[in-house]
């Protein structure tokens, strides 16, 4: 088959994964959320209630979308594709497994989190072409919110960079599949990574861009049926991408610590969405219990401690990997 | 000054020990009645709609005195009746606007024959606007006043 | 078979999906935020609280008129409540219902001698169910959630029928 | 327990000598106390004078109209004043002829803002000096409702009523038409907040609410001004707990001025009063503070009972302060919960609900009703507590201090909701005294007043507890203060069960109960504040006038005083703070 027809199989096989992992995790989250609190989540349709998706889907799919006569039209239509395609695109270089991978470029880790800084953009667009006054508020608010934890988040990724030598997140993988899981020589970068990806996702205590109880609906206030739809599939596709990301890097991907790569063969998927799903439940298990930070709270944590902090933790961890490489070498 | 208040301390001691209550709570059972399966028995005093008590041999115990209407204080009840030459009352109709009733049981208190009482059923929802108002008694004959029950003030 | 069978207003894929999509309508109703007064503590806040949860039916609170289908008029609609009750009707997408609630919604309830209620919020925006109770119990507005859902489900059947 | 010598009638006539003011009368009335009748154009001298005298009547707690055209020819406009330090309240009447001319005294005590607003539209007065005389409760075109020539809706109009479409009249119709603003045909358009189905008029409302140091437009122009927006923070609004319409004068995210447009929910609880019989108030004003029913229903059993010398049996008293207070915590829940919800802690919210939900069990079980009780009657309660009703108070009183001791530490012990509330919406102790702050928002700015103590009623002399008061005034210390309050309630309830006398539950009571006439108060500590039915009886089996105090509608002065300067975020929990309820503030 020529290459076109591979490259769209793969995209229309990732389309798939990014559609259902984001279904689950707005299943998983009226679930975990449910039983966080002494109540059931959805139970009356399907086994679990899992049919209450098909029917959330569905009922946004032909609901009448209503959009403000007067906001800007054509800024107030890409919008929502602005936030959808870079968190499907970003779906591409997640290693579910030793083969299973959509594309695996030599900068796969680089090419991620710049995609994964385009919904910010995105959510601003959404919030400005809908031209209501709680919207406009959201969206200056997910614009400063994700610029400030962007950078912390890149530098808590440099660290498992540094012990892996190579950018490819296949290749880390590798690499901690023969020495240990860099969660444990990096702790404080993987708590970083955690509390950036935390607001990366928009969720509390960093609930600023969709703060229910103050912006109503933030930028996704003017929004409705499925452009809605779009934005909300998105961000829990992000769920999904975030715990991704910080398995890989982290928690030793798809690998198994006793295990060898050939061993796992198929099972390297299962285990790989496992660990997903345990960070996944662990996000929404904050998300159920904090309060929400103040904006110019959580702004001057973003600049005032984890920027430095996650700084200093390099310079440390990089004069710390010299020390070993010249006992090692020296010895 | 009973508990005092705990010091705004820089460490997030607060934080983790939210986290483990919530991991608790996350252990507890749900506390949920799944209301089409389950019900909640209700106890005896709650109030719902206002019904009519039958005597033992069917027949009504209202006497259509018509001190409940003028009880309620938001006229929910209409009763429209024809009192015949030899004193005996016929109730064409006990009209009681059951949506707009607001189930204070004041008339239930005010009825000295025990004719009414405030029913449990509250599965009461209904589409048409018709059934606002539903008539309880039609075309009876009143009972006679002289059996005068104690009505429990 | 003529092709409109196949692709027309009564064809079997029309049909098939009008159905799928009613029983979605039917199955996930979001209900606005939109408490006015003391019904708003039985049918919104106990109603989706930890007893008698309202997840559970797929009815899930939406604190944005754009987002929701139903909107529970839980309150007693004065003169001056009435015009913003209409216009948040008008701003909800099109599939949408009203589930009038309580004794105040229904028809002025313990208010209705007083000159500057609106007797009834039919008078005002079509009702779909009318739930009697003073306040009602959390359960009476599921199972006005439940006559909401069989009465979309009619709804479809009678536009089968045609 | 401290008694202050009481003020005697000669103090005050030696105040009034020295501001050289000649007052009408000043006599003891029965069922009130001591009542001064001053001219209306005496009226501001005269609480200049009293508010500057030694004996320290600081604080303005209510005022409200009274139409006596038919007995006096005139409209009486009372005024009760409180002195802290002597444990007094002095009543300072007025008469205006009808359409009179009601001079402000918000200079005096900033407590008079919106009552008089409210008392100059229900009687047709119309108001001097007042910074905002707009309507309050009613809308334009809508007749003074609260004047005896004003009818209510007859049976049939009642059953049958059809509003008349074209009346729909908006206040904010008419506000906005009369600035020139034509409100747009279209509801989807995006300029004005969709939240707010109204619209938004491009200038600032005129006139400041709070003649405080509010900024209207910024001070040097040459500076970086970015212009302020108007954000309407309208009635359907997640985070209002109720029909509150904050109309918002924003600059970027901090608020500069704010207005609180009430009136969405007034379903003239005064006005239906007038023809209501003594025991069908409660249904009323159970709708009035819809969340604690229990007390406003007992305020109004309590005046009755004072005018018409009942003598309420012992056990009565004690199953009524059994149920306030069972009701005080089902009413706490409710507020704990939804202001861990404004923070965003969706946890703590659904936790205090499940907590609720058990005590309106109880509630239910002994009353009928999970809201609406109609229980308290003048001359004692409907019916006895039931043997299942103590059982589940027993297992309820075993973990609920654990459960609340859990509550604070998972939602208020942790540092981000701390950082959010400590230090915010501070109310000090004299705008608390000034707007005449009462409840658990006094007692958080230091105020030393909990009427269940200082004045008791009912069987609250028998209960010891003790009164937590905080001194900074902010969020944190009204939530350490309410806090205190349930764990005082969990022990008032453990007395009461242990303590219950026996005896019958309700006074001999004639069928349909004819109150002597007179005038009476009995100030009530319900769950928002101090609470009080102010009732004129005329003889007849029907009160000629009854005066609801709204504690809510002061904390709301309050909440408009502290929230410019701060964040929206903090102006959501700030307002949740203050634990509003709007069937109260609109009645």
């Amino acid at each position: 088959m020529n290459v076109w027809l591979v490259a769209l199989l793969r995209a229309l096989l990732i389309l798939l994964v990014m559609l259902l992992n984001g279904a689950m995790a707005i299943y998983m989250l009226r679930k975990v959320l449910g039983h966080a609190h002494l109540r059931l989540g959805p139970t009356e349709l399907g086994p679990a209630g899992l049919a209450q998706l098909i029917a959330d889907i569905v009922k946004l799919l032909v609901k009448e979308d209503r959009h403000p006569n007067r906001s800007d039209r054509w800024l107030y239509i890409v919008a929502p594709f602005i936030v959808f395609v870079p968190s499907f695109m970003s779906f591409a270089f997640i290693p579910f497994s030793d083969k299973l991978v959509a594309a695996n470029p030599d900068l796969s880790l680089l090419m991620m989190l710049a995609f994964l800084s385009i919904p910010p953009l995105g959510i601003f667009a959404a919030g400005w072409a809908s031209r209501s006054k709680y919207a406009t508020i959201g969206a200056v608010r997910a614009v400063g919110g994700m610029i400030t934890y962007e950078i912390p988040l890149l530098l808590a990724a440099l660290p498992p960079v540094m012990l892996a030598g190579s950018v490819n997140l296949q290749a880390i993988v590798h690499a901690q599949s023969t020495s240990i899981w860099y969660v444990i020589p990096c702790l404080p970068s993987f708590i970083v990574f955690l509390i950036c990806a935390q607001m990366e996702m928009g969720q509390a205590p960093f609930d600023m861009i969709e703060a229910d109880q103050e912006l109503v609906a933030g930028f996704a206030t003017e929004y409705s049926a499925m452009r809605f739809g779009f934005m909300y599939l998105a961000e829990f596709a992000e769920n999904f991408v975030m715990a991704a990301l910080a398995v890989t890097l982290f928690l030793g991907g798809w690998t198994l610590p006793g295990i060898s790569a050939t061993a796992l063969g198929p099972f390297a998927v299962l285990v790989f969405v496992a660990k997903c799903y345990i960070l996944i439940f662990l996000f929404m298990m904050v998300r159920g219990t904090y309060s929400r930070y103040r904006v110019d709270h959580y702004m001057n944590v973003g600049w005032k401690r984890l920027l430095p902090l996650s700084v200093v933790w390099i310079m440390v961890f990089a004069a710390a990997l010299k020390v070993i490489a010249m006992l090692r070498g020296g010895a | 000054m009973t508990k005092p208040a705990p010091k705004l301390s820089r460490w997030p001691g607060g934080l983790l020990r939210a986290a483990r209550i919530a991991l608790r709570n996350l252990r507890r059972p749900n506390v949920v009645i799944q209301y089409p399966k389950q019900r909640y028995e209700q106890p005896e005093r709650s109030r719902w709609a206002v019904e009519q008590v039958f005597a033992e041999d069917g027949t009504t115990k209202c006497t259509a005195c018509r001190i409940c209407e003028q009880t309620c204080p938001d006229f929910c009840i209409e009763i429209d009746l024809e009192t015949r030459e030899d004193k005996t009352k016929i109730i064409h109709s006990w009209a009681y606007e059951r949506a707009t009733c607001m189930m204070c049981g004041l008339c239930v208190e005010a009825c000295p024959f025990g004719a009414i009482r405030m029913g449990h059923d509250y599965e009461l929802a209904h589409r048409e606007p018709e059934l606002k108002r539903i008539e309880l008694l039609v075309e009876v004959e009143a009972a006679g006043p002289r059996k005068k029950e104690a009505s429990d003030a | 078979m003529a092709l409109d069978q196949v692709f027309g207003e009564n064809s079997i894929i029309f049909l098939k999906s009008e159905q799928l999509f009613d029983w979605a309508r039917g199955r996930s109703l979001w209900y606005m935020a939109f408490g006015i007064a003391c019904c708003s503590l039985e049918g919104l806040i106990a109603a989706a609280g930890p007893r008698w949860d309202l997840d559970r039916h797929g009815v899930f609170f939406r604190g944005v008129p754009r987002h929701s289908d139903v909107m529970i008029v839980a309150g007693t609609v004065n003169r001056k409540m009435a015009v913003i009750v209409k216009r948040l009707y008008e701003q909800m997408p099109e599939p949408r219902y009203v589930l009038s609630m309580g004794a105040c919604a229904n028809g002025g309830g313990p208010f209705r001698e007083y000159p500057n209620i609106v007797n009834g919020v039919d008078q005002i925006i079509p009702v779909d169910v009318y739930i009697p109770g003073c306040p009602p119990r959390p359960e009476s507005v599921q199972y006005g959630f439940l006559q909401l859902r069989k009465k979309i489900n009619d709804d479809a059947k009678a536009r089968l029928d045609t | 327990m401290r008694r202050p010598a009481l003020i005697r009638d000669h103090e005050i006539t030696a105040v009034l000598q020295s501001a050289s003011i000649a007052a009408l009368s000043l006599a003891e009335e029965s069922c009130l106390g001591l009542v001064l009748r001053v001219d209306v154009d005496a009226l501001v001298a005269t609480l200049a004078a009293l508010k500057d005298s030694d004996l320290g009547f600081a604080q303005l707690i209510d005022l409200f109209g009274a139409d006596l055209l038919e007995k006096r020819g005139v409209i009486e406009v009372t005024y009760r004043l409180r002195s802290l330090e002597r444990d007094f309240d002095l009543f300072v009447k007025t008469d205006l002829e009808a359409g009179g001319v009601l001079p402000s005294v918000t200079g005096l005590y900033l407590s008079a803002l919106l009552p008089e607003r409210e008392a100059a539209e229900m009687f047709g007065l119309s108001l001097t000096g007042h910074p905002n005389p707009k309507h309050l409760l009613l809308t334009d075109g809508v007749p003074p409702m609260l004047l005896k020539s004003v009818p209510i809706r007859s049976a049939e109009e009642s059953r049958v009523a059809e509003l008349p479409k074209d009346d729909l009249s908006l206040q904010l119709y008419n506000d906005f038409m009369d600035r020139g603003i034509v409100p747009p045909e279209d509801p989807d358009d995006p300029l004005q907040n969709y939240l707010f189905a109204g619209w938004i008029s491009p200038e600032p409302p005129e006139g400041p609410l709070v003649p405080r140091n509010i900024r209207r437009v910024p001070d040097d122009p040459d500076a970086l001004a970015t212009d302020h927006y108007l954000l309407q923070m309208g009635p359907q609004h997640p985070s209002t707990h109720g029909v509150l319409n904050m109309v918002l004068e924003m600059d970027g995210e901090t608020i500069i001025s704010s207005e609180a447009h009430v009136g969405n929910l007034h379903r003239g609880i005064e006005k239906l009063a007038e023809s209501r019989r003594y025991n069908q108030l409660g249904t009323l004003v159970d709708r009035g503070d819809y969340v604690g029913g229990i007390n406003t229903e007992m305020a109004v059993a309590l005046s009755v009972e004072k005018l018409a010398e009942i003598e309420v049996p012992q056990r009565a008293s004690w199953i009524r302060v059994l149920m306030a207070e069972i009701n005080r915590l089902a009413s706490n829940y409710l507020w704990i919960g939804p202001c861990g919800l404004d923070s965003g802690a969706m946890g703590i919210f659904l936790f205090c609900l499940y907590d609720r939900e058990r005590w309106q069990e109880v509630l239910e079980e002994v009353t009928g009703q999970r809201l609406m009780f109609n229980y308290v009657r003048p001359g004692g309660v409907v019916a006895d507590i039931t043997p299942r009703a103590v059982a589940l108070i027993e297992d309820m009183l075993k973990d609920a201090d654990s459960r609340l001791d859990e509550h604070f530490e998972a939602f208020m012990a942790s540092e981000i909701f701390q950082q959010r509330t400590r230090g915010v919406g501070v109310v000090t102790k004299e705008d608390a005294l000034s707007l005449g702050a009462t409840g658990f928002v006094a007692r958080a700015s230091g105020i030393d007043w909990d009427l269940r103590r200082d004045r008791p009623y009912a069987a609250y002399d028998k209960m010891d507890f003790e009164v937590m008061t905080a001194d900074e005034g902010d969020i944190w210390s009204r939530m350490l203060c309410r806090f205190d309050e349930q764990r005082q309630s969990l022990r008032m309830i453990r007395q009461c069960l242990d303590g219950m006398p026996e005896g019958d539950f309700m006074a001999k009571m004639p069928r349909v109960l004819r109150v002597p006439e007179g005038e009476a108060a009995v100030p009530v500590e319900a769950v928002r504040g101090e609470m009080e039915a102010h009732i004129y009886s005329d003889g007849s089996d029907k009160p000629y006038r009854m005066r609801y105090r709204p504690p809510t509608l002061f904390s709301l002065m309050i909440s408009d005083l502290t929230l410019p300067g701060h964040f929206l975020a903090d102006a959501i929990v700030n307002l949740g703070s203050f634990d509003f309820c709007f069937g109260e503030v609109d009645r």
